[in-house]
């Protein structure tokens, strides 16, 4: 990428910003349910409640609210958590790092089982096999991931209780962190009974997040692939004694993920609002969970830290999505 | 004349592209289940055995017909309340077909009409629904929806007003791309050399061949929409009344499942199957509606 | 007495898509070694289904019906998959007609250039690379070096054909087909393929089975020709017989309807009805005959 | 007697120019001073290797894609700014044939559609049935019979496509026509009926016509006079039998060389080689 | 939970707090059992409701009831080993009090001040007589918190390690995920039975089944009754419930149609709340028809409205109502809040089709209940629960019914004519016996619909005993080891 389109795209990236944090703004302040009248005493006064709205500033007029509270974001304050009653940065710190943990091992899950399941596909073409896995992965595509949840909870909870149910840690043996980054800190440490038990508690939530994502993958990749694989150079590949697994992995893989990785950035940040249940489900201390909770209490600064927090992230996906298509794309990665 | 010999076409007139789409065996099984589905929605009350309302604390947590401890007109069982399960699902149906319906078409008329703009006008146009659409995707549609419907309030309009406007980027970006795509082809240059305006060109020549991309994606949107409103309904925050929804219907029965598994299981069938058809007809449309015509 | 390289014996195909309609009817040629043999005629006359069956990639769709196609005295039809495998992409190379579709977009010249030399002749390292680099420089490509490490966006169309004709040399076979490689060239980049391909095979002694619709390019490259209509064997022999003495009426008719910018005057004479009504005659007239036998 | 119908002076086109505040580009210039002249009744052949700018100098002289410098006159009224209604009144006059005639064709439109509705638009035909009279004699005129009509664009064949093309151009009876590449998908005895009728076609209607070909022996077959493109400029211009008796420029030499004539001659392959070629790094 | 020296517990809410005194995570009944282990209240609450020495080991009023006085309990210490003064109770009372600190009740404590000190006694100036103050004292953000601790860490610090004197003491937290405590040794009130408890916050139901079921936890609460029913059946657990200070209500609001008496009195006949709780709740549930529960001191068991539809009919009929011409109104509810809230809802819409009553359910989220109920925007009714742990009538009826409050549904004169002289009232009994009266009155007009008091039911491995509190605050001191 050169200079100027770097540029760009942090100016629209910036542009985005400011309208996703002015939509939530709005949104927010035309959202019954009033922080304050859930905190107020039975004997108040309506001298108090007006004293107690004041402490929070939402007795000033909308405009006014919004850009002393854009003025406070720009200088990376995101205001005080009515209902935490702690820094909103400081809380997302805490728990954004649970999310992407989770959220990247879903999405790790989800490209090597779609990928697995698209090569399998491919070249199990026009075996009865084909259908049926064509079958199978319609029906995952169903199947909406706090259904998996559910499922899950259901099945592999209760009758196969291989993998713990809740939480991130085993919170009796849970030792200490340094970092909010659980997985990579054990794997730094070399500490592998924690790896193993944070890994444990990934696996369920994992899963419910994953599976879907598999599923849309296990099909762009396979009809993408099965498009490259009729293209002539694969033929001439073909004539040159290739086997088929090397002509879908060497001849065909490349020139087709291009779709399947847009839409993965795409299905990705999906699966970032996905958390929101999943984690509640599965009680993962993760920023999807605590954006429920901050709904739940009508936390004003913490749902729009939250909400500009899961904006900047799906900004950050898709520009990471973009350099990494530019890099497969030896079109674009030369010169 | 060798050259008059005119190929026969592959069917007559309009239907044409009918038969293509006739020849995926699940396009005809999703379709029919649909067709069936809506009958059966459209006819619910002289169809369904008792009133979906109806509660009779008496016939409370009966089991379908066929299991230990059932009662004879109750055919799928009933819930805690004593309500006929068979008679929620089938005005279940009603309620998922018309957000389906409902949603998915405003989705996708506000969407498509959005993508037909900016990919055909390009410029300020493009530019500014490019950065809308930007916009709308960053939100998590989840805690977006959530807030939405906390700010209609529950209901079966608010529903389908939160599904339409969270979800009309869906629309919006691949009309668009296929409208540039259209855009570029020989036959809309033809239009224009012929002097045609350029609104015409949109909603005679490009529009026509953008249908069965909107038509495919409307489809998909449909499965979505029941989906959508099966988690508001799940989170509690759906059609308020009540109303028999089939997600309300899982969420119930998800808390009652050991004892009655039977308030569960059967709307998450209904659910499945229609969301899988829907999802099946949208595929099959795109395969079949998409190639004919550019060979 | 050795068998000719390719002998095609009466070759039937149908197609299932479209309703068992014939594609090949009762085709025959033969090929010597180091021969260029012509495969001419209108779109859809089943030029391309002959090459795909001598590379045994048929399409499901197409079906053989009946005859023989032996190459160096083996039947390629009922040959063992193996044996096919290992026949194919050594012993029979192809030269595709679309360069810019030919070659993986993802991969490198090099890469894509030396994949016949390591799986087929087992080259590795130095050696594999400077084959590629003498390959190169044997279809003029000026420095080949950098050629080797781009990749083909990077590459005009002549030379991405150029690196085609080098792959498909690269084994040292006995019989290249060629299906329209000059076809989505330009006229001036036409000329130097042919050139080279001929040249090429001159060396190599390569037999070439040349599919192509232009029948001056015929006339320039190729030493005997087989005319196709429907699928039927219309007209074959030596080019200059073929060109200077045509026998079948549609042959001449194809001649006659050919702009030509020497002879201003003449050429533009569409094929008059009664040819195609004599040719469809004559398939009627040939299949009763297949059936009756 | 001879009119001039179109005039390119200076010719230029740049594509892909951008000027927003943070996305300038300068674009590349394709065409670089381009002139053309047209008389009325004549048949004027653009002849050129690819890229070499043959379909850009088309459409521009349409007006169909953004002219970066230069002027265009078309029968004496100075189009190069004209705005987009009063271009869309000469667009009646100006008419275009395309290379591919099933990409040109809108596949959702019936023939009766395609045909009728620029007489409609222009207030040729005033209903629906006058409109349809005329699509049909005009089908008859390309030889093609009144069932076609009913017909969708992939129904037909190739040649019987490129016919319906050339239907829609001539049915607005214009004074110009632009015919881009229209034969190089088809085959010889194809080819060579299509050809025939274009030519009768300019004939009687005394059309005036660009033909664009990368085949010298078409454009000798069609056309009057000849202009040579070589990376975006006229290389060579002339009447046909001049330029064909006696190129002036190297590079017509050699695309006239490079034709492979029906013809046996041991020699053609083994001449002098031709010039090199600037094919090097053909990136963009 | 593998080893027995540890107890888990799935617990049913989060934390957002550790500071029981101020936001609205203090006023949230819920987590209470979280603060009483790691602090304690001034005053001390047994299961049965019944008020005990905590901190403050006697209290009272002096004579004209213009003083209160409190001694506290001496040889305390903090977590950190420091020992509890009575200047750590008057800073605790004080900054209760100021509304700077965002104690949701803090004009509660502002009724009292000027403290003194002397030895382990405070004396403190009544500013104006509120007859519940003590109660409150056991009651939310009643918790006593370090001075010296807080003044030196802060609010943050103390979030990120707080410290009090309670049974437990913090050892590791993550939000939304678990808290870990250990046991205190030095705890006034003896070795708690456990080493480490381990709050699990699991706020999904059938997850809570999950991990009861999965043996990932020793106990859980609050898990559907069906689910109470078959897991108590299960080898290796046990199950207890009791009722508890919660109960769930209709409240009515003061607009048209309930303006109509006829109306008010037909909807409470016509809802037949012992098959609901037999039904629905599977008998885990307490009819009632006042807002007293039965352990509060101002239950009256002679009122009485009962289930009667055919008098909920002709009540109808003579405001013109029948089946055919049904009287129509919304009824809001919440939906998952309460275990089968919104089916209640649908039941009792059900029974109040069959008289006459035609009601739209609307569902809204706890949060606008809120501002509904405090702007008066309520529809005509609105289900809701009350939860009143300390049993005093002006924490249920009182503020529930009083106009004044920003917590009031139905705000006519004639109620709070009744309850006006009551907030200030010395005598004891008296004060009681005027409550009643407010109860019978509001009875008999229909201004509220008490439905029933809340059963709470928990799960337990059965090598544990679980004593179940009325509060409903599942206290890890309420469990031990059989
Ligand atoms: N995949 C296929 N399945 C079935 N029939 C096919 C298939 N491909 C081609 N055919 C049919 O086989 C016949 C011969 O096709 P073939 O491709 O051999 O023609 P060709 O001479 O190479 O034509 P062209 O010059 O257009 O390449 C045609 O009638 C065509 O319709
Ligand atoms: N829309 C476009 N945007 C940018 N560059 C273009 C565009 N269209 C054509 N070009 C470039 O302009 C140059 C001239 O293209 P043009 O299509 O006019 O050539 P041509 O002579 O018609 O070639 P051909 O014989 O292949 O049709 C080429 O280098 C081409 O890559
Ligand atoms: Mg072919
Ligand atoms: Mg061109
Ligand atoms: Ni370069």
């Amino acid at each position: 990428m050169t200079l100027t389109s770097v540029i760009n795209r942090l100016g629209m990236a910036a542009i985005t910003l400011f309208g996703v944090g002015l939509v939530v703004f709005v949104l927010l302040r035309v959202v019954p349910g009033d922080p304050i009248a859930m905190m107020i005493s039975p004997s108040a006064t309506p001298a108090d409640i007006a004293a107690l709205r004041a402490h929070y500033g939402l007795d000033l007029p909308l405009p006014e609210q919004f850009f002393i509270w854009l003025g406070n974001v720009v200088h990376l304050d995101f205001g005080t958590s009515i209902s935490l009653r702690r820094g909103v940065l400081q809380l997302i710190g805490e728990r954004l790092p649970a999310t992407l943990e989770l959220t990247f091992a879903a999405l790790v899950f989800g490209v090597l089982a779609g990928g697995i399941v698209a090569v399998a596909g491919v070249l199990l073409r026009r075996t009865p096999l084909e259908a049926a896995m064509d079958f199978v992965n319609g029906l995952f595509l169903a199947v909406p991931d706090f259904v998996w949840a559910l499922v899950l909870v259901l099945l592999v909870g209760v009758l196969w209780p291989i993998f713990p149910l809740s939480g991130r840690l085993d919170p009796v043996h849970a030792s200490d962190f340094m970092t909010p980054f659980y997985l990579i800190e054990s794997i730094v440490r070399l500490n592998w009974t924690d790896t193993g038990d944070v890994l444990a508690h990934l696996v369920m939530p994992m899963l419910a997040l994953g599976l879907p994502l598999a599923a849309v993958i296990a099909r762009t990749l396979k009809e993408a692939l099965s498009e490259a694989m009729v293209q002539d150079y694969v033929l001439l590949a073909r004539l040159k004694g290739m086997s088929e697994l090397r002509l879908v992995l060497q001849e065909a893989l490349r020139n087709a993920v291009g779709p399947t990785l847009t839409l993965t950035g795409v299905q990705f940040t999906f699966m970032i609002g996905g958390t929101v249940i999943v984690e509640r489900i599965f009680a993962f201390p993760g920023i999807g969970n605590m954006a429920i909770d901050a709904v739940v209490n009508r936390d004003l600064p913490l749902i729009q830290g939250i909400v500009l927090v899961f904006g900047a992230l799906f900004i950050v996906i898709n520009i990471a999505v973009d350099l990494i298509a530019n890099r497969l794309n030896p079109r674009q990665s030369h010169g | 004349m060798a050259d008059v010999a005119i190929p026969a076409p592959r069917s007559a007139g309009h239907f044409r592209s009918l038969k293509p789409l006739l020849d995926e065996s699940r396009v005809v099984l999703a379709g029919g289940f649909l067709i069936i589905l809506a009958l059966i929605a459209i006819f619910a009350p002289w169809i369904a055995p008792k009133s979906p309302l109806e509660q009779d604390l008496m016939m409370a947590s009966l089991p379908p017909i066929g299991f230990e401890g059932y009662e004879p007109g109750y055919y799928l069982g009933t819930d805690d309340l004593g309500r006929d399960v068979l008679s929620r699902l089938i005005f279940g149906a009603r309620i998922a077909l018309t957000v389906a319906l409902v949603a998915a078409t405003l989705a996708g008329l506000v969407g498509s009409l959005l993508g037909l703009a900016s990919g055909w006008y390009r410029g300020w146009t493009d530019r500014i629904v490019s950065r809308l659409v930007d916009i709308w995707m960053s939100f998590p549609p989840v805690l977006l929806s959530v807030l939405l419907v906390a700010v209609l309030g529950s209901g079966l309009s608010s529903v389908i007003i939160a599904i339409a406007i969270i979800d009309w980027t869906r629309f919006s970006r691949v009309v668009r791309a296929e409208t540039l795509a259209q855009g570029g082809l020989d036959y809309v240059t033809a239009a224009e050399s012929i002097g045609f305006s350029r609104r015409h060109i949109l909603w005679r020549e490009i529009l026509p061949n953008v249908a069965p991309v909107i038509i495919a994606l409307l489809s998909l949107e449909m499965g979505i929409a029941v989906i959508v409103e099966a988690i508001l309904s799940f989170v509690g925050l759906s059609i308020s009344s009540d109303a028999p929804t089939w997600g309300g219907m899982v969420a119930q029965g998800r808390q009652v499942l050991h004892e009655s598994w039977w308030v569960l299981v059967f709307p998450l069938c209904s659910l499945f199957a229609t969301v899988l058809a829907f999802n099946l007809l949208g595929n099959g449309l795109r395969k079949a509606l998409d190639p004919v015509m550019r060979r | 007495m050795t068998p000719p390289l390719v002998a095609i014996e009466a070759l039937s195909a149908s197609s299932v898509r479209d309703g068992n309609q014939p594609v090949l009817r009762d085709v025959s040629l033969k090929l010597e070694r180091g021969e260029v043999h012509g495969l001419v005629g209108e779109s859809g006359a089943g030029k391309s289904t002959i090459a795909k069956a001598l590379l045994g990639i048929l399409p499901a769709t197409i079906h053989v019906t009946g005859g023989w196609l032996r190459f160096e005295g083996r039947d390629l039809l009922t040959l063992p998959h193996g044996e096919l495998r290992a026949l194919r992409g050594r012993d029979i190379t192809l030269i595709p007609q679309d360069p810019q579709t030919a070659l993986n977009p993802a991969r490198t010249i090099e890469a894509q250039l030396t994949d016949g030399l390591r799986m087929k002749l087992g080259l590795r390292g130095a050696a594999l690379r400077d084959r590629a680099l003498d390959l190169l420089e044997e279809v003029q490509i000026r420095d080949p070096a950098r050629v080797l490490g781009s990749y083909p966006h990077q590459l005009s169309g002549g030379m991405r054909q150029r690196v085609l004709i080098a792959a498909a040399f690269a084994p040292g076979p006995k019989l290249v087909v060629a299906d329209e490689p000059t076809t989505a060239l330009d006229v001036t980049v036409q000329k130097e393929i042919l050139r080279l391909i001929r040249r090429m095979q001159e060396r190599h002694s390569t037999a070439v089975i040349f599919v192509t619709h232009d029948l001056g390019v015929v006339a320039k490259i190729c030493d005997n020709v087989t005319l196709l209509y429907a699928g039927k064997v219309i007209e074959a022999g030596t080019t200059a017989d073929l060109i200077e003495r045509p026998q079948h009426p549609y042959t001449k008719a194809l001649i006659a309807a050919g702009p030509r910018y020497d002879r201003p005057g003449q050429g533009l004479e569409p094929v008059p009805d009664s040819i195609f009504q004599l040719l469809r005659a004559q398939i009627a007239g040939s299949a009763e005959r297949t059936t009756a036998s | 007697m001879t009119e001039i119908l179109l005039e390119a002076r200076g010719l230029e086109v740049t594509y892909g120019r951008r000027t927003g505040l943070v996305n300038r580009s300068p674009g590349t210039r394709v065409l670089h001073g381009v002139d053309v002249t047209i008389k009325k009744g004549e048949t004027v052949g653009i002849v050129g290797e690819s890229g070499s700018g043959k379909t850009t100098l088309g459409r521009a002289l349409l007006r169909l894609v953004p002219v970066s410098g230069g002027s265009i006159r078309f029968a004496g009224e100075d189009i190069t700014l004209a705005s987009p209604e009063r271009m869309r009144a000469v667009r009646r006059r100006m008419q275009m044939i395309f290379q591919d005639p099933m990409a040109s064709l809108n596949p959702r439109h019936t023939i009766r559609t395609i045909l009728t509705a620029p007489l409609l638009l222009h207030g040729v035909a005033h209903d629906r049935r006058t409109a349809e009279e005329r699509a049909v004699a005009t089908l008859a005129r390309v030889s093609l019979p009144e069932i076609v009509l009913d017909r969708y664009p992939h129904e037909l064949s190739g040649g019987q496509r490129q016919r319906i093309g050339i239907a829609r151009a001539a049915l607005l009876k214009p004074d110009f026509v632009l015919a881009d590449e229209i034969v190089s998908g088809l085959d010889v005895s194809t080819q060579a009926q299509v050809l025939r009728l274009l030519k009768e076609l300019s004939r009687e209607m005394g059309l005036s016509m660009a033909f664009i070909s990368h085949d010298l022996s078409v454009i000798r077959a069609v056309c009057d006079r000849v202009y040579v493109m070589r990376l975006g400029e006229v290389v060579e211009e002339g009447p046909c039998d001049a330029i064909f008796a006696n190129p002036r420029s190297d590079y017509t030499r050699l695309l006239i060389n490079a034709i492979p004539l029906p013809d046996i001659d041991p020699d053609w392959l083994t001449a002098a080689p031709v010039a090199a070629r600037n094919e090097d790094h053909a990136h963009v | 939970a593998a080893d027995t020296s540890t107890l888990t517990i799935a617990f049913n809410a989060n934390l957002p707090s550790f500071d029981g005194t101020t936001g609205p995570s203090a006023v949230n009944p819920a987590i209470q059992a979280i603060y009483r282990s790691i602090f304690d209240q001034y005053i001390a609450q047994a299961p049965d409701l019944s008020f005990q020495p905590g901190l403050l080991t006697a209290w009272g009023w002096n004579d004209d009831r213009t003083k209160v006085w409190m001694d506290v309990r001496s040889g305390v210490t903090w977590h950190d080993g420091t020992p509890l003064t009575p200047e750590d109770v008057t800073w605790s009372l004080e900054r209760a009090a100021d509304p700077a600190t965002g104690n949701p009740v803090s004009n509660v404590w502002a009724s009292i001040g000027n403290f003194t000190v002397d030895g382990q006694r405070i004396t403190g100036d009544v500013k104006n007589f509120d007859p519940t103050i003590f109660k409150w004292m056991a009651f939310l953000t009643g918790f006593v918190l370090p001075k010296a601790y807080y003044t030196k860490v802060g609010a943050a610090g103390f979030e990120a390690k707080p410290i009090g004197t309670g049974p437990y003491m913090f050892d590791a937290y993550e939000g939304n995920s678990f808290l870990r405590l250990k046991a205190n040794p030095n705890y006034f009130g003896g070795k708690p039975a456990f080493d480490t408890v381990v709050f699990k916050f699991v706020t999904d139901a059938t997850s809570r089944v999950a991990e009861i079921e999965s043996g990932s936890s020793d106990v859980t609460l609050e898990v559907p009754f069906e689910e109470y029913d078959r897991l108590r059946e299960k080898a290796g657990l046990a199950g207890v419930s009791a009722p508890i200070s919660d109960i769930g209500m209709l409240f009515v609001t003061n607009i048209e149609p309930m303006l109509d008496k006829n109306v008010r009195l037909a909807a409470h006949h016509a809802i037949d709340k012992a098959g609901i709780v037999k039904k629905l709740l599977r008998g885990y549930g307490v009819p009632i028809d006042t807002l007293e529960a039965p352990e509060y001191e101002a239950y009256d068991a002679e009122i009485k409205v009962g289930y009667d539809p055919k008098k909920a009919a002709e009540l109808l009929a003579a405001s013109g109502y029948s089946k055919d011409k049904p009287v129509k109104f919304t009824i809001q509810t919440t939906r998952g809040l309460k275990p089968k809230d919104y089916e209640m809802i649908q039941a009792i819409v059900g029974m109040w089709r069959k008289v006459g009553i035609e009601a739209e359910i609307e569902v809204y989220d706890i949060a606008k209940h809120f501002e509904l109920r405090m702007s008066h925007k309520l529809a005509p009714t609105a289900f809701y629960n009350w939860g009143n742990a300390i049993g005093d009538p002006t924490t249920s009826t009182g503020f529930a019914m009083y106009s004044k409050s920003p917590h009031s549904a139905w705000k006519s004169d004639d109620l709070d004519a009744m309850m006006n002289p009551l907030w200030g009232e010395p005598d004891e009994a008296k004060r009681i016996a005027g409550w009643k009266a407010v109860d019978k009155y509001i009875a008999e007009q229909g201004y509220v619909i008490p439905l029933l008091q809340y059963v709470q039911p928990i799960v337990y491995k059965s090598s544990l005993k679980v004593i179940p509190n009325t509060s409903s605050a599942l206290q890890p001191t309420l469990v031990s080891k059989v």
